[in-house]
């Protein structure tokens, strides 16, 4: 696939899947609030983007004015990066090279970086705070994140996302490794800092990394975020749902599908469980969910023998 | 220019971004304003367009008003509700009225500021450097050597002891009364080492006259059990709508203030579903898990569900001959920590609503002391909330700065509630 | 290698899409912020120190543990490719390797690095 | 093709070594730190030309982790952590720059003098297969022995830093019970 | 994008390092110019084994080898410098004076 069609492709991925997930959040949140007018949320999105273009960006006194610039960007190219190591249908796909998961790894760890320039350039207390935040739940969450991928690759002996989805032609990832799915759930919430790990941007601290931000600032801040949680979507659909494997339906439509389901569920997630502490975060990644993703290896290593 | 036409016809759908300054006597109409979709109260200035002051402030003057208004990116409005307008905020447009009102107001003014720019309200504070630090230093920064001078017109923090040996820096930063993060009017100067809240002290209150609610009538005059039950059950929902939206469940928190809205003793299986929602939501599990903040012995006296909460037994209610045909029995939860204080007021709501339902005509208080939700009212002591305001200090120090954050919303602190005019037995500022 | 070209080119596109939104945002509100415009927000009174300083983070010692950790990830990549061919030798090794890490984690969580002061 | 990896070799190597220097000239830790990512992510980006794809996608997983920590480290013990004072912290100048030159034009003309055997990489190899059967073939010795020194780097990483041990801060008076059986 | 060429690279990166591990006073940053020497080392190491192995997997072995170095010596080299700092207040080479005689 030539560079430009796959900017294309990617591009139109995401700007469509971001604006699904905006209007899915906003429709779990009236629904959990109780509340009505479902209408209102494919609405919702387009007028608070056309809000915010119109708004003025700020500056603080003395920022780190490129990381600050950097850090959005940063998260941008990441998302798109990631997006292109997962093939969509079976010929379309932009970059599924033999280390897919790799690639994959390496753009969602770098997400920890784009996040902690971002709260620190703005020299100021909020987004300095949810800077170390973010660095804490980067730790704590890299290693079982990495574990779980790997231990789909394991059958698929490639580590290539395509050869991933091809190995799971009979049985699917979530029922031969039933451990993997959940674990990566979990671990992708705090890559994508939504729902109950959304410590770096919490309301208890007013916005933190974004309390500084406004207009088309905080507009691709957003879509950035959002975008991250669509590409983590994806590669759980991908690695643990059979990517475009399915009976009835065409392969991409099955792509969007799963993709969008899981999203809704870790949306979901986001309005009816509470935001852990950082203590608590760390405890669960390194002594319950490391040693659960380490069982997983080896239990589903095992079985494919 | 077509783009600006084009974005500003989108953008008058979009809902209105509010950031509200409530003083005394606004907070519960301020707050249900969250239930509006016109509207949206943001956390903080820089994501807003629009500023709401609203309610009474002590001497006129309203802290922090002009940093915060400044703080607002172009274009922005202010709006002055069911008040004077004060020489700080001149072009602020006036509001009287209800709430329809005032969503009218906002909603015109957004679409005019969205249509054109130019009419957003110029900075109040003068274009000046607060410190002189321009030519100053090698580099013309205002520093000089390795940590010291005023780099860029700031200081840099100083280093300070810490129980783990390393000694770093302390930042001496004052998280002022309108953030998101704290109730509205709480100042709170905070030392922060790291993340970690070494120090806090409590700012200047802002207490004005004393509340016209149904407790402190009561006060002066029997009241009907069934209308205090109700009004305490409505408080503890709008409290748990706040805290739920600060522990990242702001949908469960609107549904929260929808049910308090639109209370009365026969919601109670509702109740019984948004707090059994509230349980699986994992809160006592994941945010309130830190020991730590307990509230317990003589210092709980009176605070009512913060002192029940630490095992007190202390309710005006028990020797109320109403109550006690009712069957009243206090609840009573024994750790007084965060999590012990939210699972306190969750049973109070439904004890409270079965005792409204079950009330009939019964009437109680009247005789200058009242058990009101945040704890006992007389009709010339202090508020529970200035007595909570003192215990804070010593409550917040060597907590990480989200968990100060959940003990504080624990509390259920309201700032601006009246000292009252016997302030000397208490010794409050 | 043209495949990475192309991922290559895809996060420069990201990266030059981000640039343009904020372009635009100034375009239509050029940058002209007053003093008092630019003081960084912390409730409603001007800082008093700059917000940069020794950030004493209490979770080094987990830190640390990440990078010593982080190599076992590196390890196990190749060997989770060619976990099928090898047969048994496989888990039984990375086994051993596993354990000798988890010593450690196990060390580092009696001696509570995860916990902090 | 390779015009097109030879401008991309030439533009990842300059930017390695750019960023190199950045790194020592730049006053904010944080960026300090970054620059070096930086250097690192461009040297991956040449493995990756060179068809160690999995080797460069490796390198910058890691130093995604391993840089952030170097920067939480660097702002907490440096003097001026966020460059605010610009100041030199630099001593022996004159000494440290002619020991670099020097190191640089050996190195360099060893690379260019001497002659290497021209093996490349056969085609239509995968390289991370190979090196898995390394790993649990000849070399199995070799990864089970980092497998050992990385559990001795963090038991020591562990007793240097963390303060307080299972039964106490040392400095205050806290000492591990006796081994000896009790006298009951 | 030949051998030498990744060579001359690789040895300028090197000598970066060298510059910075000399020229700077604080132990981390002296700490990041040994990183510097070590990302020299990879680009070698993967430059040869692409040049002149012929896809001898023990060259890539060697990386990866190098790249626990790194970590172990990142590691070990953070724990130094949270010790000193605790014990002596500073994190210049200069304050271990005591350590000369």
């Amino acid at each position: 696939m030539n560079p430009l069609v796959a900017v294309v492709l990617i591009g139109v991925v995401m700007v469509v899947s971001v604006y699904l997930v905006a209007v899915i959040d906003t429709a779990v949140e009236t629904r959990v609030s109780g509340g009505r007018g479902y209408a209102r949320a494919w609405l919702a999105p387009i007028s608070r983007a056309a809000r915010l273009a119109l708004q003025r960006r700020t500056v603080t006194e003395r920022p780190d004015a490129e990381a600050w610039v950097l850090g959005p960007a940063l998260l941008g190219g990441l998302a798109a990066v990631a997006l292109t190591s997962i093939p969509f249908a079976p010929g379309v796909d932009v970059a599924d090279i033999p280390a897919g998961i790799v690639l994959f790894g390496a753009a969602l760890l770098q997400v920890m970086v784009a996040v902690v320039l971002h709260g620190w350039g703005a020299n100021s207390v909020f987004p300095l705070l949810g800077a170390f935040r973010m660095a804490a739940v980067g730790l704590s969450m890299g290693i079982p994140f990495s574990l779980v991928l790997i231990t789909t690759a394991i059958p698929a002996e490639s580590l290539s996302v395509g050869a991933i989805i091809a190995s799971q032609e009979g049985v699917w990832n979530v029922l031969r490794q039933p451990i993997g799915l959940p674990v990566y759930l979990i671990t992708a919430l705090g890559f994508s800092f939504w729902g109950p790990l959304q410590l770096p941007d919490g309301a208890d601290l007013a916005g933190g990394t974004s309390a500084e931000i406004s207009g088309t600032a905080l507009l691709v801040w957003r879509i950035a975020r959002a975008s991250i949680l669509v590409s983590l979507a994806a590669m759980g659909a991908a690695a643990f749902l059979g990517g475009y494997l399915g009976p009835w339906l065409p392969g991409w439509l099955w792509m969007i599908v799963k993709t969008m389901g899981l999203a809704a569920l870790m949306i979901w997630s986001g309005h009816r469980i509470a935001r852990a502490r950082m203590e608590s975060v760390v405890l669960l990644g390194w002594t319950v969910l490391l040693p659960v993703a380490l069982v997983d290896v080896f239990v589903s290593g095992a079985l494919t023998l | 220019m077509g783009v600006r036409e084009a974005l500003a016809g989108l953008a008058r759908w979009s809902p209105v971004p509010v950031f509200p300054i409530v003083g005394g006597g606004a907070r519960d109409l301020v707050r249900d304003l969250r239930l509006r979709p016109e509207v949206e109260l943001v956390a903080t200035p820089r994501h807003a367009t629009l500023l709401l002051v609203a309610g009474r402030f002590p001497s006129g003057a309203i802290p922090g008003l002009a940093v915060v208004h400044d703080q607002i990116p172009v274009p922005r409005a202010t709006v002055r509700w069911n008040g004077e307008v004060s020489d700080e905020i001149s072009s602020a447009r006036l509001v009287g009225g209800d709430e329809e009102d005032l969503i009218a107001t906002l909603v015109a003014l957004h679409r005019e500021m969205m249509a054109d720019p130019s009419r957003s309200g110029p900075p109040i504070l003068p274009d000046v450097d607060a410190v002189e630090w321009r030519g100053v230093g090698p580099y013309g920064h205002g520093g000089k050597g390795m940590t010291g001078g005023t780099p860029y017109g700031r200081p840099l923090a100083e280093r300070a002891g810490d129980r783990d040996g390393i000694e770093l820096d302390q930042l001496p930063v004052t998280i002022g009364p309108w953030v998101g993060a704290l109730p509205w009017g709480l100042e709170l100067a905070v030392k922060l080492q790291g993340d970690l809240v070494q120090e806090v002290e409590v700012g200047p209150r802002l207490s004005t006259d004393p509340p016209t609610d149904v407790f402190s009538m009561a006060t002066r005059k029997p009241m009907t059990v069934a209308v205090l039950e109700l009004e305490r059950a409505r408080h503890h929902l709008r409290w748990l709508a706040d805290a739920l939206s600060i522990q990242g469940l702001s949908a469960l928190g609107l549904r929260a203030l929808r049910l308090g809205k639109i209370l009365t003793p026969h919601h109670q299986r509702e109740v019984r579903r948004l707090l059994a929602m509230v349980r699986r939501s994992g809160i006592f599990g994941l945010a309130l898990n830190r020991a730590g903040g307990e509230v317990t012995g003589s210092q709980a006296k009176g605070l009512g569900p913060v002192a029940r909460a630490g095992g007190v037994d202390d309710d005006a209610r028990r020797d109320e001959p109403a109550y006690r045909e009712l069957g009243f029995q206090t609840i009573l939860h024994q750790k007084g920590d965060a999590a012990a204080r939210w699972r306190q007021r969750m049973a109070e709501v439904t004890q409270s609503l079965d005792l409204s339902d079950r009330a009939g005509d019964r009437t109680a208080f009247g005789a200058g002391l009242v058990e009101g939700p945040r704890g006992r009212i007389t009709a010339n002591g202090p508020s529970p909330s200035v007595v909570v305001l003192d215990l804070l200090p010593q409550l917040l120090s060597g907590l990480e700065w989200g968990d100060a954050v959940s003990l504080v919303w624990s509390l259920d602190i309201d700032p601006t509630e009246s000292v009252e005019t016997h302030v000397d037995n208490r010794g409050a500022s | 290698m043209a495949l990475l070209g192309s991922a290559l080119a895809v996060f420069l596109a990201a990266v030059l899409a981000v640039g343009m939104t904020r372009w635009v945002g100034d375009v239509l509100n050029p940058l002209a912020l007053t003093v008092s415009e630019k003081v960084p927000f912390s409730g409603g009174s001007p800082p008093d120190f700059h917000a940069w300083n020794r950030f004493h983070i209490r979770w080094y010692t987990m830190a640390l543990l990440f990078l010593a950790f982080d190599m076992e990830m590196v390890f196990m990549y190749p060997w989770a490719v060619v976990f099928v061919r090898e047969g048994l030798i496989s888990p039984v090794e990375m086994l051993m390797f596993i354990l000798i890490l988890l010593v450690g984690i196990v060390y580092a969580w009696r001696e509570r690095g995860f916990e902090w002061a | 093709m390779n015009l097109i990896s030879d401008i991309l070799f030439w533009v990842f190597s300059v930017a390695a070594v750019v960023t190199g220097l950045l790194v020592f000239i730049t006053d904010s830790m944080v960026r300090a730190a970054y620059w070096l990512m930086a250097s690192f992510v461009a040297v991956g980006g040449i493995l990756m030309i060179l068809d160690a794809q999995f080797l460069g996608l490796i390198l910058i997983l890691m130093m995604a982790g391993e840089m952030t920590i170097m920067a939480i480290f660097m702002v907490m013990f440096m003097m001026n952590p966020a460059g605010l004072n610009p100041m030199t912290m630099v001593h022996q100048h004159r000494t440290s720059i002619v020991a670099g030159a020097g190191a640089f034009v050996a190195l360099a003309a060893v690379g260019l003098l001497a002659e290497f055997p021209d093996r490349p990489v056969p085609p239509g190899v995968d390289p991370t297969v190979d090196l898995g059967v390394e790993l649990l073939g000849e070399s199995m010795l070799i990864f089970e022995s980092a497998g050992v020194a990385l559990l001795a780097v963090m038991i020591g990483a562990v007793a240097l830093v963390s303060k307080r041990g299972r039964y106490g801060i040392a400095e205050e008076g806290s000492e591990e019970p006796s081994l000896e059986m009790s006298e009951e | 994008m030949s051998l030498e060429a990744l060579l001359v690279v690789s040895a300028a990166l090197f000598g970066v390092g060298v510059y910075g591990a000399l020229s700077q006073q604080s132990f981390v940053m002296i700490m990041m110019g040994l990183e510097l020497m070590l990302n020299g080392a990879i680009l070698a190491v993967v430059a040869f084994w692409w040049g002149s192995t012929g896809g001898n997997p023990e060259g890539q072995l060697l990386a990866v080898v190098v790249l626990a170095v790194m970590a172990i010596e990142a590691a070990i080299g953070f724990a130094l410098v949270a010790n000193v700092y605790r014990v002596r207040k500073a994190d210049i080479s200069e304050k271990l004076r005591r350590l000369r005689h």
